[in-house]
């Protein structure tokens, strides 16, 4: 028979992963799938950038004046139905004013808002997270609790009692939203920063006496911006649609000031007589948002791949 | 004060208690769906508006209006007017035989106790309406009289109609504030049976209530709360419910079309009016004061298309007014309402001084309390600003502009105001006049939230306090009421809203009774047979 | 091609003939199995050794039709097991009486081959569940402790309800087995059963194989890149390299006389106690791109003998002797 | 598993301590006392009030006022019920639990089949469609999708109620108006983690033994990938919660959040103040469960 000491070869100790073992193919496939599912969104792309013209030169594009009553005109419906008006090519609400022109200057409610809480809950959120990781011990302890205690309340409510004792408006919308999302920030920044601590570049810089500020900043800042711009273009999302929350309970944007939330709070009393006022603002929301999340994905895929479950 | 024996009001109420015979006890139930839910039950506690929604089916009044708004006497079988040693004395003869929800009989100890408690400020909200009244001197069970410290105009007509309700005080020592609130007690049409917060009311007829009259024809009634327009509006069609309040003024079209279905509407209550400024100038960084001017303010009621507004943005849901609502004591169908004139306005307003017109706030109410007041207002004040007042639109939600409306709140109103007082159907405008007509003198309690002043107006304000006999007070009121209208004083007045009831035709025998200002009192309402 | 001469008298349980698989993918197509025959006799173990990447897990699954879908497809070929082509079945006769029933398998990684969430239990009583061998929930119970007392697990009763984390890799690895031997199939594959577990456990599982390969005479195919290893449990080798079987034959004639330098090169780089040796031995280069193999003789890179003929043209399956083929040129021209 | 236990619970009661303390100090801000008054109240009436409310107290002796009485269970009375606000909230807690766990039914209703199946069938037209479906709830605002609901399902065709509780019907359609919003992110998680676990070996193992593919997916497969959808399962109660308190407005659904809104156009701040701070017990309380049902789930966790 064969020389028993044969069997006691180190071969066996472990060989490189087959390449074409099963579970390593199908791996690749979806690898393939991923890099293919890279190509840029250009609808959602597309839709963003018209969200951003319509807010920036919205006085140039708007057909009517937005506030301009006419009751003459109330409710009629849009140009491809009959009994509508002639140049209110999406029709007009109950005092008679032009539903195209309020959904543009609403763009511009949106977007201000969008950028002021992504900019804000983002900054607060990464400096929260980037302290409390760098400096750990009691540091993190308090600002981790400060984030469970935050996240405990759920944001309506949080909402509802600020709106209670600051009158609302867009400020209120504003601080809501940023308490609400910071801690979203907080805890992956502090997760990413808690990795890079420990890494070479870091200790270095602090053998080479650079202060903590310039260390966070010029070292770890960089490292993690990536993960912000990922975490940004997601929030975008979620973000429109709590400001129309908000402004749909009145506790957001008042009138004058114009926002799709509230046009369709606006609209709630006749929506049984008129469809228009009361789909069309949140048609407005909807592509905007699925423009926002399909770009946010195609972000975090390409920006990020191994978070995918961000 | 000469002696004034209601002889009218007597008889008209011998007519009432005529049928004798007991009328057999009603049976079946109905349900029915109300907008708007009221919170405190004790009626000595209430506070909001929409609490008479559901007291004015429990408790009644020494007096009370009709369905034609006529004041009849109700727990009240006679009462008097008269003068003692200078000082004002009704003297009431109580109904024999008006039987409380728990067992009892309404006594003269038991409206002295209405009164101690309404007067107390820990228990009532509106402790300061007792105020003028020393003492109430009981003489037998159904016999007392109402000493008062000095004249109070407003205490027979005004919102309280002789504001002393007919409560149990055996019930009342005998039960927790909690209890009270869960169970209430009186003497009304309905009793409470059961209630689930924000879901609803369960109703039962009072079987031995005293008006045999007037009384319910349906046995069980269930008040659902429903303050989602278009579900309300959804459950009458589908038959979940057979009776609704507040028709969304969007929807009176559709609802009237609907078959088997009527519908009435009566004056909500409440009057709007919009309040215009005349203290700019005391104000920090203002130097001119545009409305002092008669002229600025006539302008402003003629540039507005009050008629167009109330056709469109309130589907013809309201009615004008000038002085104070039909059926009120000082109505006064001879005010015409200022016309849309926008060119006698400008003129008014070049003669004024204001060729190019001036910028101004304008602070928009946004209240559900009542339907379309938000898109009024953006209406209105569009319309000033074709007459050269330009409006600086400020949204502004129901509690702060509360406190901005407050005299005594800084910082101080600074704007054209939306505002929205009830005068109250059948209600004397003597209270509210005094709250925002009377220059604002802190302290003595006048002009708690005026933005107007003017000495004449104040001394008539203040003489109408002290005139309590209704045959003096009608002719002073009206006299105020011409000069406020003419000299747009305390506001331009605007519209008073309409609510729309609508229910089953062949099922549900309804007739509106009013109450406290509001018109949701379920007196005579039934199956049809 | 069908150059497999009958070694033993056991009836053969499996017969692959010039199998292809495929793998498709965007940027081409990978010849995984590139025209493999060989049969199993009942009773026989046939090792299948090459270095990874050389196509045999992906042999063993084409048996089994479990090539992961959508990418990899058997293009041609015939299987035969107990005389049926499962290449012909539709998938519920494969599920129905093929998988688990007349063939199983054992794999590779113990640690994960074991599902974390389901007792031990209720995963081997899967095997008899969906073959309805046995009915009800007590006879089931009763069946996996039979067949994990077969496979040596101390006192299976009580540990039945078990979870895989409690187990240790090698018994973990008795768990597989029981599955794979649950309803005495004829063919058993093995896939480098051992080579995740440490050398005593090694032993224990090879001899687990060989006791339920006597008890059976189940047909058994061990899948493996030690040559040590299958010296250890295989009647016949077969060396596999880029998808092709490079030379066959019983072990003792393979381990005596390698005919194809790439089985050479395997044998020697198996360290020997005894031998005075520097460095360890081990083949230059490394397997070719199967999306475009090389013409002519695939080794031919690496192969210390290389001739020109080797660059051009693919070496014939000549045989060595009754029962060992090698595919050499250098086999052919020596006689 | 005890100690972790006892550290989550602690952790669990200094978060809705922190939080009561926040919502407190933020009702503070603002005097509620001139809404509770008739409109022509005079200064001295506002200030017997504030008095009677103890609202002329420094804010930290209120607040410790507030703790102390919170501990008995007394949790101030509503301004505008003159009831305890507790009690107030605690009647409709069912309502609202009713409400967001239908809607996390309805979630993952949606969520599982297509996870698993866009997983299964991987690029396939199914795939694509589960993606746009779960992409369009998570871009549509809940409000805006129960308005079109009523508009369109119980006012045109006259199928469901559209007002309040009553029996299984008048659930369906607030249901769906929050649960829709979480399934994109369910759908894409449970897919990633069903691929992961559809390539494993115990998952190959299982075939090779012959068992079949309906069971291999739905039993093997999908318990091992639900594991990570049932940590996120916390979160999107929370987000139901907070979707709660629009959808009951619209549906005129008895519910904790309905009253909180009202209560905040009130400034009724206790009842506000209870209702917020229920929301976060709850919150924190589901997510503990949440915690210990891992084990139920994923037995390596019970164990060590």
């Amino acid at each position: 028979m064969t020389d028993p000491s044969r069997a006691a070869g180190p071969q066996t100790a472990g060989h490189p992963a087959d390449p074409l073992a099963p579970s390593a193919i199908t791996r690749m496939l979806r690898h393939v799938r991923l890099i293919r599912a890279g190509k840029v969104p250009w609808v959602a792309g597309g839709m963003l950038l018209l969200l951003v013209f319509c807010a920036l030169f919205a006085d140039l594009i708007m057909p009517w004046d937005p506030t301009a009553l006419n009751l003459g005109k109330a409710l009629k419906p849009p140009i491809w139905q009959d009994g509508s008006v002639s140049g209110h090519l999406l029709g007009t609400d109950n005092l008679g004013r032009d539903i195209l022109s309020r959904i543009i200057q609403g763009a511009q409610v949106t977007l201000e808002v969008g950028l002021y809480a992504i900019v804000l809950s983002g900054g607060i959120g990464a400096l929260m997270g980037m302290l409390s990781a760098y400096f750990g011990g009691v540091v993190d302890a308090v600002i981790m609790r400060l984030v469970d205690i935050q996240m405990s309340i759920p944001s309506i409510a949080l909402a509802l009692v600020l709106a209670a004792a600051l009158s609302p408006g867009m400020s209120t919308v504003i601080v809501v939203i940023v308490l609400s999302y910071w801690t979203w920030y907080a805890r992956i920044v502090r997760g990413e920063v808690l990795s890079l601590r420990e890494r070479d570049f870091v200790k270095l810089a602090r053998v080479a006496g650079c202060s903590t500020p310039v260390i966070l900043w010029r070292h770890i800042l960089p490292n993690v911006v990536n993960t912000l711009l990922v975490l940004a273009s997601l929030q975008l999302g979620s973000v429109i649609i709590f400001e129309a929350t908000l402004s749909f309970l009145g506790l957001g944007v008042q009138s004058p000031q114009m926002s799709w939330g509230l046009m369709l709070n606006d609209a709630r009393p006749y929506m049984t007589r008129a469809w228009w006022p009361i789909t069309l603002p949140g048609i407005a929301i909807m592509i905007v948002c699925l423009a926002a999340n399909v770009f946010g994905d195609w972000m975090r895929d390409t920006l990020d791949p191994k978070r995918r479950q961000l | 004060m000469k002696k004034f024996a209601c002889a009218v009001a007597g008889a008209a109420s011998l007519l009432l208690c005529a049928g004798t015979q007991a009328a057999e006890p009603a049976t079946g139930s109905l349900t029915i769906a109300q907008a708007a839910e009221s919170t405190m039950l004790d009626v000595t506690r209430a506070a909001a508006g929409v609490d008479w929604y559901i007291l004015g089916n429990i408790n009644e009044q020494l007096l009370q209006p009709d369905p034609t708004l006529e004041v009849k006497n109700w727990l009240a079988e006679k009462w008097e007017l008269t003068e003692v040693d200078g000082l004002p004395v009704i003297e009431i003869w109580l109904r024999k035989g008006v039987k409380f929800h728990h067992g009892g009989e309404l006594t003269s100890s038991d409206m002295a106790f209405a009164h101690k408690r309404l007067a107390n400020p820990d228990v009532s909200k509106w402790p300061h309406y007792q105020a003028k009244v020393d003492h109430i001197e009981i003489i037998d069970d159904h016999h007392f009289k109402i000493i008062f410290k000095e004249p109070d105009g407003t205490f027979i007509p005004g919102a309280g109609l002789m504001r002393l309700y007919g409560i149990s005080e055996a019930y009342y020592t005998s039960h927790s504030e909690e209890e009270i609130q869960q169970r209430p007690d009186g003497t009304g049409p309905w009793k409470l049976v059961d209630r689930k917060v924000k879901e609803e009311f369960v109703l039962e007829a009072h079987d031995d209530y005293w008006n045999q009259e007037h009384r319910p024809g349906v046995k069980n009634l269930t008040i659902k709360i429903i303050p989602e327009d278009i579900t309300r509006v959804a459950a009458l069609q589908t038959g979940a419910v057979d009776w609704i309040d507040a028709v969304p003024p969007a929807m009176i079209e559709d609802v009237k079309k609907m078959d088997g279905i009527a519908t009435t509407a009566r004056p909500s209550g409440n009057n709007l009016f919009m309040s215009l400024p005349q203290y700019l100038d005391k104000l920090p960084g203002r130097n001119d004061n545009p409305f002092k001017d008669v002229r600025v303010r006539r302008a402003a009621a003629l540039a507005v298309d009050m008629e167009g507004i109330i056709e469109h943005v309130l589907f013809g849901q309201a009615q004008r007014y000038t002085t104070t609502t039909p059926g009120s004591a000082a109505y006064d169908a001879s005010v015409e309402p200022y016309p849309y004139d926008p060119q006698k306005a400008k003129q008014l307003m070049t003669e004024a001084g204001y060729a190019n017109g001036f910028d101004v706030n304008c602070y928009n109410l946004i209240t559900p309390r009542e339907p379309n007041v938000k898109e009024y207002g953006e209406a209105f004040y569009a319309y000033l600003g074709q007459v050269g007042i330009r409006c600086k639109l400020i949204g502004e939600e129901y509690a702060p502009w509360l406190a901005r409306n407050n005299r005594s709140r800084e910082p101080q109103n600074d704007g054209i105001l939306t505002h929205m007082w009830g005068h109250g159907v059948v209600a004397d405008p003597g209270t509210p006049w005094s709250g925002h007509m009377h220059c604002y003198a802190p302290g003595e309690g006048w002009g708690s939230y005026s933005h107007y002043c003017d000495p004449e107006m104040d001394a008539m304000v203040k003489e109408q306090a002290t005139v309590m006999d209704p045959a003096d007070r009608i002719p002073l009121l009206k006299r105020i009421g011409k000069k406020k209208y003419e000299d747009v004083a305390g506001g331009i007045t605007t519209y008073v809203p309409l609510v729309t009831f609508a229910w089953r035709e062949d099922k549900v025998d309804y007739k509106p009774w009013p109450w406290m200002g509001f018109w949701r009192k379920l007196q005579e309402i039934g199956i049809k047979h | 091609m069908n150059a497999d001469p009958q070694a033993k008298a056991g009836q053969p349980v499996l017969k692959v003939d010039d199998l292809r698989t495929h793998i498709f993918l965007k940027r081409g197509t990978v010849q995984a199995v590139d025209g493999v025959s060989f049969h199993v006799n009942a009773g026989e173990t046939l090792g299948l050794v090459g270095e990874s990447g050389s196509g045999k897990s992906m042999t063993s699954l084409s048996i089994l039709r479990l090539t992961p879908k959508p990418g990899a497809r058997t293009v041609s070929g015939r299987i035969e097991i107990d005389g049926i082509n499962v290449l012909d079945l539709d998938e519920e006769t494969m599920v129905r009486d093929i998988r688990g029933k007349l063939v199983s398998m054992i794999s590779q990684d113990p640690m994960t081959s074991l599902n974390p969430v389901f007792s031990i239990g209720d995963q081997v009583g899967a095997a008899f569940r969906y073959h309805d061998l046995v009915q009800g929930r007590s006879a089931i119970r009763e069946a996996v402790v039979n067949v994990l007392r077969r496979v040596r697990i101390p006192s299976p009763e009580r540990r039945l309800d078990d979870f895989p984390h409690q187990y240790s890799g090698g018994m973990r690895q008795r768990v597989v087995s029981a599955m794979a031997i649950a309803c005495s199939p004829k063919l058993m594959i093995a896939d480098e059963p051992t080579s995740n577990l440490d050398v005593t456990i090694q032993v224990q599982i090879i001899r687990l194989l060989r006791e339920i390969q006597k008890e059976t005479g189940v047909g058994l195919i061990f899948i493996t890149h030690d040559m040590g290893v299958a010296a250890n449990i295989c009647d016949r080798v077969a060396v596999m390299y880029a998808g092709r079987i490079v030379e066959i034959g019983d072990v003792e004639t393979i381990f005596a006389n390698p005919s194809h330098p790439y089985t050479q090169g395997l044998l020697d780089s198996i360290p020997h106690l005894g031998r005075r040796r520097e460095r360890l031995y081990s083949i230059p280069g490394n397997p070719p791109d199967m999306q475009n193999p090389p013409s002519g003789c695939r080794f031919a890179a690496r192969c210390p003998h290389v001739m020109d003929k080797c660059r051009s043209e693919y070496p014939p399956e000549t045989t060595v002797a009754p029962g060992h083929m090698a595919a050499c040129w250098l086999v052919g021209k020596s006689g | 598993m005890l100690n972790y236990l006892i550290k989550r619970i602690l952790q669990g009661v200094i978060s809705i301590i922190g939080a009561s303390a926040i919502i407190f100090a933020i009702s503070r801000l603002d005097d509620p006392t001139l809404l509770l008054l008739p409109i022509d109240a005079t200064p001295e009436m506002v200030e017997n009030l504030r008095q009677r409310l103890g609202l002329d107290l420094p804010i930290v002796q209120q607040y410790l006022i507030f703790l102390g009485n919170a501990l008995q269970g007394d949790f101030g009375n509503s301004y505008r019920w003159e009831q305890p606000a507790l009690q107030l909230i605690l009647d409709r807690l069912p309502a609202t639990l009713e409400l967001a766990f239908a809607g996390l039914v309805f979630a993952l209703a949606l969520a599982i089949p297509f996870g698993v199946l866009s997983a299964v069938y991987r690029d396939s037209w199914f795939d694509n469609f589960a993606k746009l479906f779960a992409m369009l709830g998570q871009a549509m605002p809940n409000f805006w999708v129960g308005l079109l609901l009523i508009l369109f399902v119980s006012v045109n065709l006259g199928w469901l109620p559209a007002f309040g509780r009553e029996g299984f019907d008048s659930l369906i359609m607030p249901a769906i108006a929050l649960g829709w919003y979480p399934v994109a992110a369910m759908t894409r998680m449970l897919r990633s983690t069903m691929l992961d676990v559809l390539d494993s070996d115990h998952v190959r193992m299982a075939r090779a033994i012959g068992v079949p593919n309906r069971v291999v997916v739905w039993k093997y497969a999908l318990r091992n990938a639900a594991v990570p959808l049932v940590t996120m399962l916390g979160i999107y109660f929370a987000n139901m919660l907070s979707g709660a308190f629009v959808v009951e407005v619209i549906f005129a659904w008895p519910g904790m959040g309905r009253m909180v809104v009202e209560a905040m156009f009130a400034r009724d701040f206790p009842l506000l103040q209870v209702g917020v701070l229920f929301s976060a017990i709850l919150f924190v309380v589901v997510n503990l469960l949440v915690d210990l049902s891992y084990g139920v789930l994923d037995p390596r966790i019970r164990h060590d």
